[in-house]
């Protein structure tokens, strides 16, 4: 080439990089520029139960308590609260401080109304579930709420802790206006949405929960992940919540940027479906769990990005994963198991999964196929896109599924569902056991810590050995900053509460 | 034929391209030979995300398979959808275009409307919904690229067809009494080769950027198996930890892309009357 | 020196390296200014290959010149070795010192830019002209070629004009900076007989007029023969013979010349017809075909709905009868339904009304007793496929599985037919055009027919093979009785060898009678006019009426039906359509 | 212009097949709008619940008295609501449309601007090196998916220069230009790459084809330079291939280039779609495969109009 060219060359460059970079305006200071790859699907608080749509509307929406960051439970719209000791009256006090964006109060009127709206079948929340014990609500004065409820629900305060159980004003009930727009009490107000484009968070001036520390949040939909490390290398963002640990592990590399890592309560699980040969043989299953290498996975699929779990991943009530069943691989007794129960020569199966839920589920796959092979056993993967493979999963249309759970704070809430025998995904799990349904009936009743760890740790341990399905590990929530973001606290259900005290410098 | 090969191989882009495909095609029967390095499948997991080296050539990816191997068999993968997605919209697109040609009136209106209805459906949200309907994997990515080009091989075909149609010796045909299909096969179908032949040369080089661009979203071949969209879509995230997942891949399907292209330039040249003429 | 162009060992190659080929071999000749020169010779002969050397435009189309000079004087009298000229110097002379038209005048226009901007641009280049000074003298020009109504065709497009217009338009073009050279390549060969007629009368014209010298390239003798004073005789690439127009024609010397005037079919009025059948044989024979009241009428449609505005009545109430050994010619210019009657006889197109029918010389209508030859070699056999399977086609179309008798079949008719036995296995691009039209008469005859449809079966060929070819259908016909219906425009190739001739003109025929009878003693208005456009070589300088009457528009309103054709006979077996104003006049 | 107006009538029977396919596809998908919001979770919701949500989504008819509502909505230019935005969808639409439009003219423009001249170019020195080279560029052009030329682009600028086109929103031209330009030159180089190849290669051989003709002789027997020939005889013959394509190329760009818009992270019309297949958005997907076939359509119009002004012989029919 020749150095004209060159020349010339250059010169282009440089008009490109300056029309580039002349795009990258500087925002007013103390908004925060954030990015994140899924966006909320709606904004109603009681419906959506997405994580995508929960951590937007944790910023706007607030339940009356709140679980921080050691899933305690804390205070937010109420203050305080007291649980009767039949377990079967649940009193909150409500903070007489906490008003809505539209400048109302929140009385006890609303949260009647809102609980009401959430039980009403015709509303349609799926959360309903979760506080379908609530038989009555009383209301003696404005500030005071008492729940009724029809049978001993020790979980129950946990699950008020959702965002899916957040107060809303009555006269928006009555107006019909929930999910259109959100006028909640949380520390910002939602300015506008552009779903899958962009939304405008401003602070909440009057939030009783203190002072807001930015002047609002700018959010991006930024659906690859690729994109969102580039746009925090070029400064066009302040914070980025990331999913993907392949993208996540080059934050670090980055000067500058601060990669937050969180262990979470959803876990990585390799579904059986024991409702089908041969995985009805409780050996087969067994054989299954010690042909697994936990940790082979973990590395390959997470770059090691995560924590081997059993089934219980929430900090207070999770054992220590070695004294669990089969959990340190072990071949030899894998194929004994196969062959006690007559699968010698193993067996073939499919394994479903969903395209990019997560982002490591194919990766995950591939290498459970391998490692089960070993066993004899030829799996077949078949990756559907999300819908399909929930529409598959609910129907427990398959073989063995590999999927990312989500977890609760409380065990009960996490399990009832799969894990009684009245659990509304018994047909996905697929598998009933009187010594599960035992254990959950007497922790939900149990008011005492140290009993109910007790009883769940005894849980915890039945259900890694009899593996209707294999639990593996949990992964990280990953948030990424640039250094003049402070104070943000993670949480591990991957709240982006911790926002609302976040400053920039 | 013999004239064919030699005029073929007396152009020199053609040549290129002609090697370039016969070459790919070689390395994906020799893969299917087992001809391979290593087990494409077999994952030394130990040895993951290593860069290119004596026992790898191309390194191994994140499974600690040899991408070498597993390249020489997605090249085989991307011909196999790439040729029969081709092959059978080459095919449907022939009949309702020779068809609709010869058959005229209500039957050309109707198969070129619905045509217009394909055609009018932007191509990648056609096969997106196509896959989505029946479920990812090889066979629908086929389906899905065939219904793409469908429509474009029907048009392709339609135009010549009609002018065949009026040429003189298919009028000789009708004045010899020959019958509908006689003259379709031989007197249309044969002449129609040409044309064909390089727009399928063509189509080849789109339908395997198709490919990589459904693998890229999740949508074409599936796992464990490989090929080269796959293999491209899987390293992305890969990028800066392992640019090398990104290069060999990305390098296969260029040059296999830029010798369908070459090739069809050059049957072009060689079909192509208009340019013979130009030659004599 | 005041010659204008003087050529001495001219050399011209196509393509480089192994692939060169050399195409002229060395070509003298001289051109005195207002002289016109004719190059007759056939395709492949080097003619245009000359043409286009002498104003360089050889090098845009792969061409060399190898060698020898070209001395061109120019008007200011310079003289320059065209031979290597620079291409900006070759730029100023192009136009401004050596006009050219060609032969295919739709072709060679530009069609998305109008004739008014196309002839502009020639005297802005040449002349420097203003736009407005360009459009006035563009008027002129038009005029000056005599295109009626020429201001409002400044604005047309060459698809709306027709071949006679365009080439005036080309002619106009190129004589419009009065250069000193013309150079005219095949003119009219595209062209109808009459329409050649004018242009050469006009090129004729502005030769007097201005003084141009001209090179006029040709096949056709006849049109030497009206428009030379020097003639140079070429072929593959070498001149055999050159001289004075009447020496060339009254003293060939050169074997080839001397084939090109007398083997080549000239037109003569009549003199050199084929015997013919005695009227009463023929009134004792069954027709091999007999047609009656043939019409064909397309449906014409206007509008955003096709609404039917009328029909074109393209062939109307046609009646004629062919007895078998005997040739029907079917002549008329473009646009006068003689190819429309064809392809309807052979259920190509839908009669809309008319019976005709065919026998078999036993009397016996046969699967298929008619069959076709077209007028392009190269278009009616399908280049994919190899001999044997062109000439199964109409064995197999008839339901027969070829064996070996059909096969022995084909080896006898391509001797016949005069190909070699050995070419069942070739494909069609390896025969030259004359063989071909053998080709196709052989498949043709494959399923032994009595009625052969020629539909300009020789047109597309070199005028010595045209002779050949018709030798060996006069042969054929003596030797199986075959009937022709011999569909031309030629009224030399006619002559040769029609026995019975019919005169097709807008749809209908306006004369019919004895070969004879109609050529020497034309009866219709219609026939006199195109028979004085016939050119001859007995007709020297002759200079054409220059005249324009166009062809009626074939376009009837709904519900049209024509009156009832009323015939005049005129001598024995020659009959003429009495036009409707005067089959009127005679009524009254 | 009959030509045209007969084009114009076969319209809204090409768009009543669009309706019913797009109709039937998203539908046939498995999993519905309420799998789509709640996932997993869904699995907890009682039948009751269901039922409401059905009627909520307008999921609770048979597909022939949804797809005849739709219909006579659509007739009264009302395509739906929008459940993910919670607004009509043309609203929706209408906002996403003006980048995607914006992309696909920055995307011809470049391929126009930097193929025709290319093109044109190589054809004047066939078989040179110069048109080699040309040729080559093409080739490479055509050859090289535009996703990983996107991803490389992003990758060189952010890791080496530390700057990166505005993503995630659309600054509009109106408000920003020089913003806009910066945010779109990227990804419209990105996307018109391969077009740009397509142009370049299509010029060149309907410029060589052209060169061939009778009349580019004439033109050099009056006297005209070879490049008098070339852009003032030739170009605008060998015009009609390049619009052919630049139609159906552009047609395909307004369709959403979905993967750019991905990678670039735009929210441009092609990510709508694809997001609104994903959260089984019905009635957006239907409303804006729609709209996106209405353009496809109007563009083969356009290209039609282009046709009629180039060559006389259409627009003037036969010989008058």
């Amino acid at each position: 080439m020749k150095p004209g060219m060159t020349r010339r060359l250059l010169a282009c460059a440089a008009v490109v990089a300056g029309l580039v970079g002349a795009s990258v305006a500087p925002a007013a200071a103390a908004t925060l520029k954030m990015a994140w790859a899924q966006d909320a699907t709606g904004l109603d608080p009681h419906k959506q139960t997405a994580f995508s749509s929960i951590r937007l509307l944790e910023l706007v929406y607030e339940p009356l308590v709140r679980l921080n960051g050691d899933l305690k439970v804390v205070p937010a719209l109420a203050t305080e609260w007291t649980f009767a000791p039949d377990a079967k009256t649940l009193t909150f006090k409500l903070d007489p401080k906490a008003k809505f964006h539209n400048g109302q109060p929140v009385t006890s009127a609303d949260v009647k109304a809102s609980f009401t709206r959430i039980l009403d079948q015709a509303t349609g929340a799926a959360a309903r579930a979760n506080y379908a014990s609530i038989a009555s609500i009383d209301t003696p004065d404005d500030r005071t709420v008492v729940f009724n409820l029809s049978q001993p629900d020790v979980p129950l305060l946990t699950a008020m802790g959702s965002v899916n159980a957040a107060i809303v004003p009555a006269s928006e009930i009555a107006a019909g206006k929930i999910g259109t727009a959100a006028i909640g009490s949380g520390p910002f107000k939602l300015e506008s949405w552009e779903p899958n484009s962009r939304e405008v968070l401003k602070a909440n001036s009057e939030w009783a929960g203190g002072k807001v520390g930015v002047d609002g949040i700018d959010i991006k939909v930024l659906p690859d992940e690729n994109a969102i490390l580039a746009a925090l290398r070029a400064k066009q963002v302040d914070f980025a919540l990331l999913n993907d640990p392949l993208v996540a592990t080059l934050v670090p590399r980055v000067a500058g940027l601060t990669l937050n890592r969180k262990p979470v309560l959803s876990y990585h699980v390799l579904q059986l479906n024991p409702s089908r040969k041969p995985m009805t043989e409780l050996a087969v299953r067994q054989a299954i769990s010690c042909a697994i290498d936990r940790k082979d996975i973990l590395d390959t699929a997470l770059l090691g990005e995560g924590e081997i779990t059993g089934p219980l991943t929430m900090p207070q009530y999770r054992s220590d994963p070695n004294t669990l069943f089969c959990y340190s691989r072990d071949l030899a007794k894998a194929r004994k198991l196969m062959a006690d129960a007559g699968y010698a020569d193993g067996f073939s199966a499919t394994v479903i999964a969903a395209t990019g839920e997560p982002p490591t589920a194919a990766a995950e796959a591939q290498v459970i196929q391998s490692q089960l092979k070993d066993i004899g056993i030829k799996l077949d993967i078949k990756l559907m896109e999300l819908n399909v493979y929930v529409d598959t999963w609910l129907k427990g249309d398959f073989d063995m599924a590999v999927a990312l759970n989500g977890g609760r704070a409380d065990p009960y809430s996490m399990y009832n569902r799969y894990w009684t025998k009245a659990g509304n995904l018994q047909k996905v799990a697929n598998y009933i056991d009187d010594t599960l349904d035992d254990l959950m009936q007497k922790g939900r009743v149990e008011t005492d810590p140290a009993k109910r760890k007790e009883i769940f740790a005894a849980f915890d341990r039945h259900l890694a050995e009899v593996s209707p399905w294999i639990w593996l590990y949990t992964g990280y929530a990953y948030t990424a900053q640039q250094q003049n973001v402070q104070g943000f606290v993670p949480t591990p259900d991957g709240s982006l509460f911790g926002l609302a005290k976040v400053t920039l410098k | 034929m013999n004239r064919f090969l030699t005029r073929l191989l007396d152009h020199s882009s053609g040549r290129i391209g002609g090697v370039i495909v016969l070459a790919y095609i070689l390395i994906a029967l020799a893969a299917q030979a087992g001809l391979t390095p290593y087990d494409p499948l077999q994952q030394f997991r130990i040895e993951r995300l290593q860069g290119p080296s004596l026992a790898h050539w191309m390194g191994t990816d994140m499974f600690g398979r040899d991408v070498l191997s597993r390249l020489m068999i997605g090249i085989g993968q991307s011909f196999l959808v790439a040729f029969s997605s081709v092959g059978i919209a080459a095919l449907a697109g022939t009949l309702l275009g020779l068809t609709a040609a010869w058959f005229g009136h209500l039957w050309d209106g109707l198969v070129m409307r619905l045509m217009d209805v394909l055609l009018a459906f932007p191509a990648i949200l056609l096969a997106l919904l196509f896959i989505a309907v029946v479920g990812p994997g090889t066979f629908t990515s086929i389906l899905a690229i065939a219904f793409v080009y469908t429509p474009i091989f029907t048009r392709v075909v339609r135009g010549p067809a009609l002018s065949l149609k009026a040429r003189d010796f298919v009028d000789a045909a009708r004045t010899f009494g020959s019958s509908t299909s006689y003259i379709l096969s031989r007197h249309l179908m044969l002449n129609l080769v040409a044309p064909l032949t390089v727009q399928v040369t063509l189509a080849l080089a789109w339908s395997l950027l198709t490919e990589s661009g459904l693998s890229f979203l999740g949508l074409g071949t599936q796992p464990p198996a490989s090929s080269l969209g796959l293999m491209l879509s899987d390293s992305v995230n890969l990028m800066e930890m392992a640019p090398w997942l990104l290069v060999f891949p990305g390098l296969a399907i260029m040059i296999g892309i830029l010798g369908f292209n070459l090739l069809g330039d050059a049957l072009r040249d060689i079909l192509d009357p208009r340019s013979r003429r130009a030659l004599a | 020196m005041n010659r204008l162009l003087s050529v001495r060992g001219l050399k011209v190659g196509f393509g480089r390296g192994n692939a060169a080929k050399t195409v002229v071999h060395g070509v003298d000749f001289d051109l005195e200014p207002g002289e016109t020169l004719a190059i007759v010779g056939e395709s492949g002969s080097g003619k245009s290959v000359t043409a286009l050397s002498i104003n360089r435009l050889i090098d845009d189309g792969g061409g060399r010149i190898l060698g020898g000079r070209m001395e061109f004087t120019t008007a200011r009298g310079e003289v320059i070795d065209l031979a290597c000229a620079t291409d900006r110097r070759m730029e100023t002379i192009r136009g401004s010192e050596i006009g050219m038209i060609f032969q295919e005048p739709m072709t060679s226009l530009n069609p998305v830019i109008p004739i008014g901007r196309q002839i502009e641009e020639a005297f802005r280049l040449q002349r420097g002209l203003g736009r407005a000074a360009a459009r006035l003298e563009t008027l002129n020009a038009l005029e000056r070629v005599r295109i009626p109504d020429a201001e409002r065709r400044l604005g047309y497009y060459p698809h709306q004009l027709s071949g006679g217009m365009l080439q005036r338009v080309m002619i106009a073009m190129a004589l419009a900076a009065n250069p000193r050279l013309l150079i005219a390549d095949e003119p009219t060969t595209a062209l109808d007989v009459s329409v050649q007629a004018q242009i050469m009368a006009l090129l004729a014209e502005l030769r007097r007029e201005t003084g141009t010298g001209m090179i006029f390239i040709t096949h056709d003798m006849g049109l030497v023969a009206g428009i030379a004073d020097r003639v140079l005789v070429m072929i593959a690439g070498r001149v055999v013979e050159q001289g004075r127009l009447d020496d060339i024609f009254d003293r060939p010397r050169h074997p080839y010349t001397q084939h090109l005037l007398q083997a080549v079919p000239h037109f003569s009025h009549g003199r050199k017809v084929r015997r013919h059948m005695s009227p009463a044989g023929r009134e004792m024979a069954r027709p091999a075909l007999k047609v009656e009241g043939l019409t064909v009428r397309f449906p014409a449609t206007a509008g955003l709905l096709r609404r039917p505005v009328g029909a074109i009545h393209a062939v109307e109430g046609i009646g004629f009868d062919v007895m078998p050994g005997e040739t029907l010619a079917v002549v008329g210019e473009s646009g006068s339904g003689k190819s429309t009657t064809a392809r309807a006889l052979l259920g190509l197109v839908k009669p809309s009304s008319g019976t005709f029918s065919v026998m078999s010389a036993e009397g016996l209508a046969r699967r298929k007793p008619m069959q076709m030859v077209f007028q392009n070699p190269y278009a009616s056999l399908n280049p994919r496929l190899d001999v044997e399977g062109l000439l199964a086609e109409p064995v197999l179309a008839g339901g027969v599985r070829p064996d070996a008798s059909t096969r022995q079949r084909m080896v006898a008719l391509l001797e016949r037919v005069g190909l070699p036995a050995d070419s069942l296995r070739r494909f069609p691009h390896e025969f030259s055009g004359g063989q071909r039209q053998r080709l196709c008469i052989a498949r043709a005859l494959m399923v032994d027919p009595s009625v052969l449809v020629l539909d300009e079966a020789v047109s597309a060929l070199d005028v010595s093979v045209q002779a050949r070819v018709l030798d060996l259908l006069i042969d054929l016909q003596n030797e199986l009785k075959l009937a022709y219906l011999f569909v031309s425009h030629d009224m030399a190739v006619v002559e040769r060898i029609a026995h019975r001739i019919a005169v097709l003109y807008a749809g209908r025929i306006v004369e019919i009678g004895r070969a004879d009878a109609v050529l020497s003693n034309p009866r219709h208005d219609y026939t006199r006019r195109l028979i004085a456009a016939v050119p001859t070589t007995e007709r020297r300088r002759d200079v054409f009426r220059l005249e324009t009457a166009a062809v009626p528009s074939l376009l009837r309103p709904r519900g049209y039906e024509p009156p009832e054709a009323v015939w005049q006979v005129c001598g024995e077996d020659h009959q003429v359509l009495v036009e409707r104003a005067a089959a009127a006049k005679e009524i009254r | 212009m009959t030509y045209l107006l007969r084009r114009l009538i076969t319209f809204p029977l090409v768009m009543l097949g669009v309706s019913v396919l797009v109709f039937v596809a998203i539908r046939l998908v498995p999993g519905d709008s309420i799998t789509a919001m709640l996932g997993t979770e869904a699995g907890l919701l009682t039948p009751e619940q269901k039922q409401a949500l059905a009627a909520y989504f307008g999921l609770d008819h048979s597909w022939p008295v949804q797809y005849g509502r739709w219909l006579l909505g659509v007739l009264s230019a009302d395509l739906g609501l929008s459940v993910t935005y919670g607004k009509p969808v043309l609203d929706v639409i209408l906002e996403r449309f003006p980048l995607t439009l914006q992309l696909a003219c920055l995307s011809m423009l470049i391929a126009i601007g930097i193929g025709l001249p290319l093109g044109v170019f190589a054809a004047t020195r066939k078989e040179r090196g110069s048109d080699l080279a040309v040729r080559i560029f093409a080739m490479i052009g055509q050859s090289t998916p535009s996703f990983v030329i996107g991803l490389m682009i992003i990758y060189v600028l952010s890791a080496g220069f530390g700057v990166l086109p505005a993503m995630g929103q659309f600054i509009p031209f109106s408000e920003d230009p020089l913003g806009n330009l910066g945010q779109l030159i990227l990804p419209s180089l990105t996307l018109g790459l391969s077009f740009t190849a397509s142009v370049t290669r299509i010029s060149r051989s309907a410029m060589l084809d052209v060169l061939s003709d009778d009349y580019v002789r004439t033109a050099r027997s009056k006297g005209a330079t070879r490049r008098r020939v070339i852009w003032r005889h030739a170009l605008p013959n060998a015009l009609i291939p390049v619009v052919t394509l630049s139609g159906v190329e552009f047609g395909y760009l307004l369709g959403g280039a979905v993967l750019v818009e991905q990678i670039f992270a735009l929210p441009g019309l092609g990510r709508m779609v694809l997001d609104a297949i994903l959260q089984r958005d019905y009635a957006l997907v239907q409303g804006s495969v729609l709209f996106v076939a209405l353009n496809f359509m109007i563009v083969n119009l356009l290209v039609d109009l282009a046709y009629v002004m180039l060559d006389p012989r259409i627009r003037l029919g036969g010989r008058s």
